[in-house]
């Protein structure tokens, strides 16, 4: 925000604002490299039982449009540069949840020659989902969670973008 | 005679900008949305979004950094959403809506609205392709293409009620259907300017453009925050005055604000019905289906009806 | 055919003259015949396929470890509850083998894995790119014989 | 993979992130306006590089490396490990045992094949279907949930016997899910065979016939679905299958709405092979003794997963770590067919044939083919493209 607003204003905006960011996440998912059990207990959080579009969460398909990334798997050294490229695709402000063991630490493909043993390792992680793979209500808990923490802290600026994030996604 | 003027004035600029336009209409707009996503998510089975989900969405988008991507033409890529609105605002101006009569009304003045309509859809096109992202591009070329097939019979099948009103002019399209339910007399314009409205909000089956499992969000892949916050609203714009339209011409009117949210809601619950019964169609298969089926069904309703009026007079 | 009647018609192909493969059979089920040359793989195995005595299930790269000197190829043809796997020695230091892939267009995706994994040279193999190792992968660097050590990819992050 | 992707304007990447994908796996098409002229397919972004993990791994720690190969299947895998194992050290085990292995296999074909129902709808753009196929499938997900104790990786197998065993009151709710999903799969494939909609994007979509499919190498409902009779289950019976044998199921057209038909009526199938298991359950031990280290050895087993034949070999060498296991799984069979079967096909088709063969990259962390057929569709520009599409819609409408 340029313009310069009294605080009550600004205030005012801020909570609105982030009233909206809570109700209202977009998420994205990567696989990058998980065994599928992860995976399809993220899809089953869209489905009749658990229903996240009660929480306003929307599965989306482009990194533009999401405003949190739910990474699964260890991180293959192949997905790697694709991780960080989503990532960086995505508009500010931007959070990463990691989902299931192998995604939280290497899990049971610890030191297997092909994976880098965890999300973080990559890309920074604001929420962990342990489990193998977690329960769809553990993966909605752990979107949930997130969400609240965002509640207390005031909003941090929107992060000027460093120049190879404006890059063309092709 | 000078306050006279200003005063109409500033009448016309708030009902372009709060109501019946403007502030007014995309509130509506983002609640026929919601009632959209609800009653779907209801027909799959499910819970569906909160009340207030479209408005949360649309603020969340509003705050978000806007990625400006390389290689793009700047103006055209914050332009184009604000035009799309804009066109759909301005399209409002001339619709009955909330029963009111349209605040403005000239000869010919359905055919303005209607290109006004196809603002938005031409708009997303340009956007897709003004992106370098193969995704948009193909979701553009999309776009344009499944235009072109609905557009021709969309207008032929409101065409329908304003030659049987001999009229040109929405208000008056209005008045006269007001007393007779067109449904009975043009049932397959009727249907085919309900499935052109489903082609022209690329809902299900005509959601090829931007088939999310082949082209990622079609057009829009490469827009984030403001600009997809205003294609969302004015989506939401056309939602309400496409039935607003419909409802008007072939419904019997939309006289007071009671009966207008009847009858939109009525006809959105058809829609939304229809949707859920549908897989989505392929793009060659959506344009065989228009120009073999829907051209046909328009005109074989013109036939009827310039017999019909031949034979009265 | 019964699967006693596919392997008996199997062997009868295999231990053809000139140079009959040496044939076990592990199980009831299961038919081992190593060949004496690579250059039998490519008739022999045409040979089952025109008898319709299997289609090739898989191929599988043995590394029995330094001293053995040597790498084994096996390919595994099935046909009902029936196993034929012909196997391939070759020097560890130069392994090659004939390519399948004219033959049966899906051995191309087994051998393009044998020659990533094991460093076997397919001869007459027309794509050998980077197959599902990542791109940067090092050259030379074969990740399931018994003498890989993790330590070269050392990628910090 | 990178360098190119600028000229080549109309190459279409698909994934590794890509909504049709639940999965890694990198697809490029370039397309002639909507159609599809060559395809090419990189896997690789699911390999984590089990096989030789399994190598510095006990044959306990293995099984359970093995079981996360893929988390649909993961049964199927630890099976296939399981009796390649017990083949080795030779060991049986115990008839139960065997029995309790073909139900949990059976119910987790239903899961499978549920959850493709769903995924498929959703690339066709049936989302309803979707949700009802999902809400469906989370009857038979509670079912192996109260079995085994999770919905996913179940870890039912223990080398030598499985370690869940099935007592009368699992026993009623099974019967109770199964009455319910077989009277729910009659309307899915009623749905399938009988929607005009649907039908629309599955008749006479990618379509096999037996000699290609055979050719080809394709497996499982796959390669049925064009009327080839390959099944591991009868051609080779494993676990209990000989006890409890089952009926193939087979279509001829080969189109994807075969592919619908064959999986959906093997349920039906799978459905009576449960109630028999539960009926006539042997009684006896669960687990039979298993030695830690296993004697040099080799063994190959096979197993028909979900997806078509699952291949594994084993070979031991008298420790208690395995000297090399190798993991030939359906999909990289399946895949090559895919590449062939699109060319020539409307992009819009491409998902719908990806997922017929219901691919399972994780399974699969490999890479296939490149087929380039007509010209080389490099380089088109905006130009040449629109050009391309009116041309093409002018001969559809004359």
């Amino acid at each position: 925000m340029s313009l310069d607003l009294p605080k009550q204003w600004s205030d005012a905006l801020n909570t609105v604002r982030g009233w909206a960011r809570i109700n209202s996440p977009w998420v994205i998912h990567f696989n990058s490299g998980s065994c599928n059990g992860c995976d399809i207990e993220i899809l089953a959080t869209l489905t009749p039982r658990y229903d996240i579009e009660r929480f306003g969460i929307k599965l989306k398909g482009s990194p533009r449009h999401a405003d949190v990334l739910i990474c699964t798997g260890p991180v293959t050294r192949q997905a790697r540069e694709r991780l960080i490229r989503i990532y960086e695709q995505m508009p500010e402000p931007k959070f990463v949840i990691a989902v299931g063991s192998c995604g939280l630490s290497g899990g049971a493909f610890q030191g297997c020659y092909g994976v880098m043993n965890g999300i973080d390792q990559v890309i920074p992680v604001n929420a962990y989902v342990p489990g193998c793979p977690p329960r769809p209500e553990a993966i909605i808990d752990g979107v949930v969670k997130l969400l609240t923490s965002l509640q207390n802290p005031p909003t941090p600026d929107v992060a000027e973008p460093s120049p190879d994030q404006r890059e063309v996604i092709t | 005679m000078a306050s006279t003027t200003i005063g109409k004035y500033i009448l016309s600029i708030l009902a372009l900008l709060v109501f019946p336009g403007g502030l007014a209409l995309i509130v509506v707009g983002l609640a026929y949305e919601w009632i959209d996503r609800k009653l779907l998510a209801q027909l799959q089975n499910r819970v569906g979004p909160r009340w207030f989900q479209p408005l949360a969405d649309v603020v969340k988008l509003l705050a978000k950094e806007e990625i400006v991507p390389a290689g793009v033409n700047t103006y055209l890529f914050i332009g184009l959403p604000i035009f799309a609105l804009a066109g759909g605002l301005t399209a409002a101006l001339y619709v009955p809506l909330f029963g009111f009569a349209p605040s403005y009304g000239f000869p010919g003045d359905l055919i303005v609205t209607l290109y006004l309509l196809s603002l938005l859809t031409i708009c997303m096109g340009l956007a897709g392709a003004n992106t370098l992202d193969r995704f948009s591009v193909i979701g553009a070329t999309r776009t344009l293409t499944q235009l072109f097939s609905y557009e021709a019979p969309f207008l032929l099948a409101l065409l329908g009620p304003a030659v049987a009103a001999r009229s040109w002019q929405i208000g008056q399209i209005a008045a006269y259907s007001s007393t007779r339910w067109l449904i009975l007399v043009q049932p397959l314009g009727f249907l085919v300017a309900v499935v052109g409205l489903m082609g022209k909000l690329e809902i299900p089956p005509f959601d090829a453009p931007e088939a999310e499992t082949e082209i990622v969000a079609g057009a829009l892949t490469e827009y984030s925050g403001r600009g997809l916050a205003l294609f969302q609203l004015a989506k939401g714009v056309e939602i309400v005055i496409g039935l607003t339209l419909i409802s008007a011409f072939y419904l019997g009117g939309v006289a007071n604000p009671l009966m207008f949210f009847v009858k939109t809601l009525a006809l959105l619950l058809a829609v939304v019905g229809l949707q859920s019964l549908m897989t989505r169609l392929r793009i060659d298969q959506v344009v065989g289906l228009w120009w073999r089926y829907g051209v046909l069904l328009v005109l074989v309703q013109w036939l009827a009806m310039v017999i019909f009026q031949g034979a009265m007079s | 055919m019964n699967t006693e009647e596919t392997l008996a018609a199997a062997a009868k192909i295999l231990s053809d003259p000139p140079r009959p493969a040496e044939i076990t059979r592990p199980t009831p089920t299961w038919m081992n015949a190593l060949l004496a040359s690579p250059d039998d793989l490519l008739p022999m195995a045409g040979a089952l396929l025109d008898e319709h005595l299997g289609w090739l299930s898989c191929v599988t790269g043995l590394d029995p470890g330094i001293e053995a000197g040597y790498l084994e190829v096996l390919y595994h043809f099935s046909a009902g509850a029936a196993v034929i796997t012909l196997r391939v020695r070759r020097p560890r230091e130069i392994p090659a083998v004939p390519t399948l892939s004219d033959m049966i267009p899906i051995a191309e995706v087994f051998e393009r894995e044998l020659h990533e994994m094991f460093g076997v040279e397919i001869i007459g193999l027309r794509n050998i790119n980077k197959l599902y190792l990542p791109e940067d992968w090092p050259d030379g660097v074969y990740p399931l014989r018994k003498d890989f050590d993790p330590a070269v990819l050392n990628v910090s992050g | 993979m990178e360098t190119s992707e600028k000229k080549e304007l109309f190459t279409i990447p698909i994934g590794p992130q890509h909504p049709a994908l639940k999965e890694p796996g990198s697809f490029r098409f370039t397309v002639d306006g909507e159609i599809v002229t060559s395809a090419e397919v990189r896997l690789g972004y699911a390999h984590r590089g089990i096989e030789k993990g399994a190598e510095g791994r006990s044959w306990v720690q293995s099984l359970y490396l093995l079981e996360r190969v893929c988390g649909i299947c993961s049964h199927v895998h630890a099976t296939a490990f399981s009796l390649g194992v017990e083949q080795l050290a030779g060991v049986t085990a115990p008839p139960r045992a065997q029995a309790i292995r073909e139900l949990v296999a059976e119910l987790e074909r239903v899961h499978s094949h549920m959850l493709w129902l769903g995924v498929a709808a959703h690339e066709a753009g049936f989302d309803t279907l979707f949700m009802y196929s999902w809400r469906d499938r989370e009857t038979i997900m509670d079912i192996l949930e109260g079995l085994t104790g999770n919905r996913v990786n179940y870890s039912a197998n223990l080398l030598g016997g499985v370690k869940c065993d099935v007592g009368d009151p699992q026993r009623d709710t099974i019967l109770k899910g199964i009455d319910m999903l077989e009277e729910r799969t009659r309307h899915y494939l009623d749905v399938v065979t009988n929607d005009a909609v649907f039908l629309q994007r599955t008749h006479g979509v990618g379509t096999m016939t037996a000699d290609q499919a055979e050719l080809l190498g394709t497996v499982g409902p796959t390669a049925r679905a064009s009327g080839l009779g390959k099944d591991v289950r009868v051609d080779a019976p494993y676990a209990a299958y000989a006890d409890f044998p089952v009926k193939i199921v087979t279509a001829e057209a080969g189109d994807l709405e075969a592919r619908f038909q064959v999986r959906l009526r093997e349920l039906f199938e799978s459905y009576r092979l449960i109630r028999e298991i539960l009926d006539h359950l042997p009684p006896g031990e669960l687990t039979a003794r298993m030695p830690r280290r296993i004697k040099p050895a080799e063994a190959v087993s096979r197993v028909e997963a979900p997806r078509g034949e699952l291949f594994y070999f084993l070979k031991s060498n008298g420790t208690d770590m395995p000297e090399r296991v190798n993991v030939r799984t359906p999909t990289i069979c399946n895949m090559t067919s895919v590449v062939k079967m699109v060319v020539g096909h409307q992009l819009a088709d491409v998902p719908m044939i990806l997922v017929g063969i219901d691919p399972c990259f994780s399974c699969n962390d490999r890479m296939v083919v490149v087929e380039r057929k007509q010209h080389e569709a490099q380089g088109w520009t905006w130009e040449q493209l629109r050009r391309y599409g009116i041309d093409y819609y002018r001969q559809i409408h004359s």
